[in-house]
């Protein structure tokens, strides 16, 4: 192929991720001209119709942004509003609402490595064939995936996707113990069957990419973070929700729909998901955790997008470990939810989605109303990040013909598992060189 | 009995993604589906990228850009039978809340560069815009009524998806009323069955997801909600949530709008 | 003592939880009221710890609270939330399953077993209503099995009512507070003991292995007074209201109804005579394996009655018309008996409390 | 507790030995039970009929209750079950049970002059009748059978009837609601047939099927010509999840029509036929 010639690479639709995406690489000879990750997935206005809305109502339409994981959006409207109340719930329900994120976790992971991500390194389009290769591990991806939504049915109310059940102060209902232990024997096997996929996705092979990254993560004393924590990275920050705005904001870019998140300081990109979590909380992870890493190659630093299919089997084993210790010790709570003494004020949320940090920031009116509302999920977090790791893939790749580079960059996105309907959604992927 | 393989489509408009996800969470009945069908596009889970026709479509989500508006048409040309999934496509969704206040106003409160905005001033269902073989509600479509859908379908049968009220389902399976027990605001009366019964359940009133049941009294509700001590402010967030646009929720909001 | 049927003897409470495990050993499952979550519900009990001691129930049109008594009677509430219909005649109930076979197909022998259920606590109300659904269960041409297959064998011991619930008239359908014959023991609840009497053979039995003694005058004297006290309802149905429903079909007060009826069904749900089911059929993907179910309807669903071209009640009213009229009036005339046991449910569940006995009084004028 | 006692609710397979396509969506299907044995009725009375996994709908038997060798059902598709029907094929199995519900009196017609009056595939449920009357001659005084379809082209059994009017002792007449240019025949509702007919009103019984609306219009027209309504019989449908008495769906008044109809004395219902929505 001539390095002088117009080639144009257009993918119209990214597949096997949540929402509607495109990019677009514009390539002159040698030389990458553009890379746009654009996010078309239409405008839905959520910040704007939250405005006057009842406080209490704020998670279920939150949940509504995005069906992959609801529990981000409840959970970290929930905590917004508990913040600007002054309210701290007890011990047991602060356990059920780790043990809920834990059963989007594993859902959301389990459904990512096997059926979304891992078709990529077999060279597969989908999991179906994959199951036609493979079906017993296939079958086993799906139980995986199945017990998370169990622990998300049993806690949220019935169903996994927009749970019914959390609310400011605690949860509607508290489950019955019994209904809770019913999750152990599934819990255990659960914990097998990571195991298993650490060294099944720990095998692959993966493209050569190291970035020297700034990630940004929750961090908790005393669990790898999930739902609470103060916000650090591997820069030296250090701190907590109520000053997010302070060190982040986000810009509105022409080719997407997505509000595109930044570091105000050096106004960098940065990386937040499941490589982030790994590299800053690698010590809380547990030892049988850290143990399967290691068994497949990986120490305390990953650097290799690539291997976020790794990162994230291995976070499916933390998390099992959890919600299995959780359900061992769960004793009913006294009270399903504590008294929301409302008042006016801001209140400030952030938890970890399965794909990142998701914030959320409320004004409250003394009647309860939302006064004004702000969310920045981790896809529109990652977006910049992406589009930095795309340029690389792209650079290191141009020998490739068109079809391959085509689908090595969906890979690279599908790296970050970008919830796009989080981010706004379809993902046109072109891909111009002349 | 062979059959052919019908092949299925899966299509996205304006939505969360959550409905077809449900399809991804039939974890048992999954391969069996895939096996029955031939997943011919479905953005959401594989790169397969087949053109039309399809026998079988799911469309998820609300037009709500000139883009959408137009692409529901070729769907709707390359399609068998066409069911709808989801609130967003059975009535609007969530985001038809923006089909009561000004649109310009809330793309100016969203985004930085409003002109690189294209949208259109409502969230409408697709069987406003094209003919639709069947709806599935809910939000999110309930994973069981969607494998019913398909299998009925499959087998030339009537989807058992009843259009009665939430009650009948929720006391079948036992569930305490929480509006007579509680005194809580409940819409399961004028509400279409098919979540399960989830919210009464979980000690909590129903909130609509599945759209207006077939013969909604939302009147007789409002002024129950009423001598419940509701304010009109909290029945009028009721009825406009998750089926804001569908026309029975939408007229009991706005006969409560001037009392807001 | 040796328990003849009929005779009055008393026992001490605690003599239920030795009823509870005879009950077990004979290979029933106890269903009895209990704490459920958010009113007094019928569930499976194992011991007199599983009955609800100290509650009891204040009731009125679309309203229900659980409350607490002075005392802790175990029987103290009016009727759990729903009866026991749920056990005789569930929600749902698996008819057949079919396999396609060559060409055609096969209907499969069930091998489920009906659960033997013997009902602690039944009230007379709702042992009326039992024998309501018998009628409508075998109407002579045709015996339900599932149905049977749990009540023949059911072993009823019924508890009589120490009061009135907000909502109850049984005392003018004459379905309660007192029953006379269907059951197998029966209980009155005074403070720590129970005066008790067989009604049949395999109670006498039972009985005479609860330590009974014989009842004083005193005790009988108790248990007839609080019958009376019973019987002191604030409801109560007009008279003569079956010849003037059927009088009535066509009035305006059907329109009037309509305006607050939701037609959600909920009466019907919790009436323990309502009957009426639909069907299911469900199959696999690929269509090998059928099976055909039976659900709970309501005449308030739109689709209960259509037939091709639309539903044949397409009005609320006539929806309402249908229920009441069917309750009150042509039940008599399909069945002998009167379709309302006067339980009061559909008052008490009806999210917007419409009053049956208020309708009635409303349709006479 | 052992094996249930038979099932009321449990359909008996039936092989399909003929199928015949009548009109453009209505057919009938001629069945065998697998189990061999015979299949008796009475004319008028209906079964359940089931398509595995589709459903189950009630089908009048429209074949001779003299003839207890095959089951014969005429069926017009309208809908999910029945469309499902008409896909079977000869040596496809179908459920069956029944026969349910109260037959057409023939024989307490013995010695008068019957009058039959049918619409559209209401012509099927009668034709039982018909042919126990045919076979039974000789105990009636005149039979007349007037038929009504919407157009020549919907003429259910035309051959039949084109036979049954050959006969010089049976008087057949058919009108169609809008004719086609060939249609020499009478235009019209079929009430209007009742004039040109002879029969004895004051010792004549009448039997009833179509449309609800043409029954309506039927009944008036024949006890306006003066047959007493004790003697006049109608066929009411209702859905029906059970055909016989436990589902209540074909609830009117006081009546099951599964079992206290679908055949009823018009006297009996005279009181609620014309009450909206009952
Ligand atoms: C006693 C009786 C005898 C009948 N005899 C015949 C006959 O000989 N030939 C014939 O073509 N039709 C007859 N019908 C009508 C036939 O039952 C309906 O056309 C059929 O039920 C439609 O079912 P579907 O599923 O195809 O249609 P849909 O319109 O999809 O109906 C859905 C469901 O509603 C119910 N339903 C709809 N229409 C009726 C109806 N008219 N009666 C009862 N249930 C209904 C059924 O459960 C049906 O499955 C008779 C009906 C009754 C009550
Ligand atoms: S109609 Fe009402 S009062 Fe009568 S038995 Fe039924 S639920 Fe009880
Ligand atoms: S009242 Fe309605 S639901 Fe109840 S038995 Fe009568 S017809 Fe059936
Ligand atoms: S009477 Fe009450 S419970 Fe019954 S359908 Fe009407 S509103 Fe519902």
């Amino acid at each position: 192929m001539s390095a002088t010639a117009n080639r144009i690479i257009k993918v119209d639709a990214l597949a096997r991720v949540e929402g509607e995406g495109s990019l677009y690489v514009k390539v002159k000879g040698d030389e990458i001209k553009e890379v746009k990750f654009g996010i078309f997935e239409p405008p839905r206005f959520f910040e704007a119709f939250l405005v006057g809305r009842s406080y209490a109502e704020v998670p279920d339409i939150t949940a509504r942004i995005c069906g992959i994981c609801p529990i981000a959006y409840e959970m970290g409207a929930i905590q917004a509003m508990e913040n600007a109340f002054g309210i701290t719930v007890p011990q047991p329900i602060r356990a059920l609402r780790r043990l809920i994120y834990c059963g989007e976790w594993i859902e959301s992971h389990a459904l990512h490595v096997y059926m979304l991500h891992a078709p990529d390194f077999l060279g597969l389009p989908d999991a179906i064939q994959l199951a036609k290769a493979n079906r017993p591990l296939v079958e086993k991806a799906l139980r995986l995936k199945k017990i998370g939504n169990d622990i998300l049915e049993v806690i949220g109310g019935g169903r996994a996707i927009h749970p019914v059940n959390m609310r400011v102060g605690g949860f509607y209902r508290t489950p019955r113990k019994k209904e809770v232990q019913a999750l152990i024997p599934d819990l255990e096997w659960a914990i097998e069957a990571s195991l298993e996929t650490i060294q099944v996705v720990g095998g692959f092979s993966f493209p050569a990419l190291e970035q020297d990254y700034t990630f940004v993560a929750l961090r908790h004393e005393n669990e790898y973070a999930i739902h609470e924590g103060r916000l650090i990275s591997n820069r030296g920050m250090n701190i907590g929700l109520e000053q997010f705005l302070d060190h982040f904001d986000e810009e509105h870019v022409k080719h997407s729909n997505a509000l595109h998140g930044f570091m105000k300081e050096g106004k960098a990109p940065y990386k937040t998901g499941p490589l982030a979590r790994y590299n800053l909380n690698y010590d809380k992870l547990s030892e049988r955790a850290r143990q399967a890493a290691k068994a497949v190659g990986l120490g305390a630093k990953v650097t290799n997008p690539f291997k976020s299919i790794v990162v994230r089997a291995v976070e499916i084993l933390q998390v099992c470990e959890d919600a299995l210790a959780i359900c061992r010790s769960y004793q009913e709570p006294s009270e399903p939810y504590g008294a929301v003494p409302v008042k006016a004020g801001v209140g400030y949320g952030c938890t970890e989605a399965p794909r990142g940090i998701c914030f959320h920031r409320y004004e409250i009116e003394a009647d309860g109303s939302v006064k004004t509302a702000r969310i920045m999920p981790p896809t529109a977090q990652n977006q910049k990040i992406i589009e930095s790791d795309l340029w690389k893939v792209v650079a290191a790749n141009l020998n490739l013909p068109d079809e391959d580079l085509k689908w090595r960059c969906e890979q690279a996105i599908r790296n970050y598992d970008p919830c796009i309907s989080c981010a706004t959604h379809f993902l046109k992927l072109t891909i111009e060189r002349d | 009995m062979a059959r052919t393989r019908p092949r299925l489509g899966v299509f996205k408009f304006s939505s969360c993604d959550g409905c077809q996800l449900s399809l991804l969470d039939c974890e048992l009945e999954l391969l069996a589906v895939t096996e029955a069908v031939e997943i011919a596009y479905f953005l959401e889970a594989t790169r397969k990228d087949m053109k039309g026709p399809f026998d079988i479509t799911l469309v998820e989500g609300s037009v709500t850009t000139p883009h959408e508006a137009e692409l529901i048409h070729k769907v709707r040309k390359s399609t068998g039978t066409l069911i709808t999934i989801g609130a967003c496509a059975t009535s609007g969704g969530i985001q038809a809340l923006k089909n009561f206040k000004d649109v310009k106003d809330f793309i100016d409160k969203v985004y930085a560069h409003p002109e690189y905005i294209e949208t259109l001033a409502t969230a409408t269902p697709i069987a406003d815009h094209v003919t639709v073989d069947f709806e599935l509600r809910g939000c999110p479509i309930n994973k069981h009524q969607l494998l019913e859908v398909i299998n009925a379908t499959l087998n030339g049968r009537k989807p058992v998806v009843p259009k009665h009220s939430e009650c009948i389902e929720c006391k079948s399976r036992g569930t305490v009323c929480v509006m007579v027990a509680k005194g809580e605001a409940c819409l399961g009366p004028v509400t279409q069955a098919g979540c399960g019964g989830l919210c009464p359940a979980s000690h909590r009133g129903c909130f609509g997801c599945f759209g207006p049941m077939e013969t909604p009294n939302t009147a007789a509700l409002s002024e129950r909600l009423k001598a419940l001590g509701s304010a009109p402010r909290d029945i009028h967030r009721l009825f406009q949530t998750f089926n804001a646009n569908a026309p029975a929720f939408r007229q009991q909001a706005e006969s409560l709008e001037d009392r807001v | 003592m040796s328990a003849m049927p009929g005779e009055k003897a008393v026992i001490d409470r605690e003599r239920l939880n030795d009823l509870i495990s005879i009950l077990n050993r004979q290979g029933y499952t106890v269903i009895g009221p209990t704490m459920g979550e958010g009113a007094i519900l019928y569930d499976v009990v194992t011991g007199i710890g599983d009955l609800p001691a100290g509650w009891g129930d204040e009731e009125e049109g679309g309203r229900y609270r659980p409350v607490r008594r002075s005392d802790q009677a175990l029987f103290g509430y009016s009727k759990p939330a729903q009866g026991l219909k749920g056990h005789l005649h569930p929600a749902r109930q698996r008819l057949f399953a079919a396999e396609r076979a060559g060409n055609g197909f096969r209907v499969l022998k069930d091998e489920g077993k009906a659960p033997r259920y013997a009902f602690l606590g039944a009230r007379a109300c709702e042992l009326a209503a039992m024998r309501v659904q018998d009628k409508v269960f075998d109407n002579g041409a045709y015996r339900d099995p599932h149905y049977f297959a749990k009540r023949d064998d059911a072993f009823i011991a019924l508890v009589t009512c120490a009061q009135a619930g907000g909502t109850c008239f049984c005392a003018s359908m004459n379905s309660g507070p007192d029953a006379t014959e269907g059951f197998d023991l029966k209980l009155a609840e005074l403070g720590s003991t129970f005066l008790i009497e067989a009604g049949s053979e395999r109670g006498a039995a039972i009985l005479a292995q609860l330590s009974p003694r014989p009842a004083t005058d005193a005790d009988r004297q108790a248990g007839v007074a609080q019958i009376a006290k019973a019987r002191q309802q604030s409801r109560s149905m007009v008279e003569g209201v079956g010849p003037m429903m059927a009088a009535r079909l066509e009035h305006p007060h059907w329109d009037e109804v309509a305006k607050r009826c939701m037609t959600c069904g909920n009466c019907t749900m919790v009436c323990p005579t309502c009957f009426c089911t639909t069907v299911e059929d469900v199959t696999d993907l690929a269509g090998n394996n059928a099976e055909r179910w039976r659900k709970w309807d309501s005449c308030f669903s739109v689709d209960y009655s259509y037939i091709h071209g639309g539903a044949v009640r397409s009005q609320g009213a006539a929806r309402y018309r249908q229920w009441i009229t069917h309750k009150l009036s042509h039940w008599v005339s399909q069945f002998g008996v009167s379709g309302c046991v006067g339980c009061g449910r559909c008052i008490t569940w009806c999210p917007v409390g419409i009053d049956i006995t208020a309708e009635a009084k409303a349709l006479g004028g | 507790m052992g094996a249930l006692p038979m099932d009321p609710m449990q359909p008996r397979p039936f092989r399909i030995e003929k199928v015949r396509k009548e009109l453009a969506d209505t057919f009938t299907l001629e069945l065998v039970p697998e189990e061999g044995g015979e299949f008796r009725f009475a004319a008028g009375q209906f079964n359940m009929l089931y398509v595995m996994g589709v459903g189950e709908v009630p089908i009048s038997i429209s074949g001779d209750p003299g003839d207890g060798a095959r089951l014969i059902h005429t069926t017009r598709a309208v809908g999910a079950v029945t469309a499902a029907m008409g896909n079977l094929k000869v040596g496809e199995a179908l459920g069956v049970r029944g026969p349910y519900g109260n037959p057409w009196p023939v024989e307490a017609a013995y010695g008068s002059d019957l009058v039959i009056m049918a619409g559209g595939v209401g012509l099927a449920p009668l034709r039982p009748a018909i042919y126990q009357a045919l076979a039974n001659r000789e105990r009636f005084g005149k039979l007349v059978i007037l038929y009504g379809a919407r157009s020549p082209s919907e003429i259910l059994y035309p051959k039949e009837l084109e036979k049954w009017r050959g006969r010089f002792d049976t008087e057949v007449q058919v009108t169609v609601d809008r004719a086609a240019e060939h249609w020499s025949g009478n235009v019209g509702v079929v009430t209007k047939l009742v004039k040109r007919a002879s029969f004895d009103p004051l010792h004549t019984v009448a039997f009833v099927c179509g449309p609800e609306i043409m029954m309506r219009y039927g009944v008036q027209t024949l006890t306006g010509a003066g047959i007493d309504p004790s003697n006049i019989f109608v066929s009411m449908e209702r859905n029906m999840k059970c055909g016989v008495g436990f589902c209540g769906h074909c609830q009117w008044g006081t009546n099951f029509v599964c079992k206290d109809g679908p055949v009823f004395p018009f006297d009996q219902i005279a009181d609620i036929f014309s009450i909206r929505e009952l």
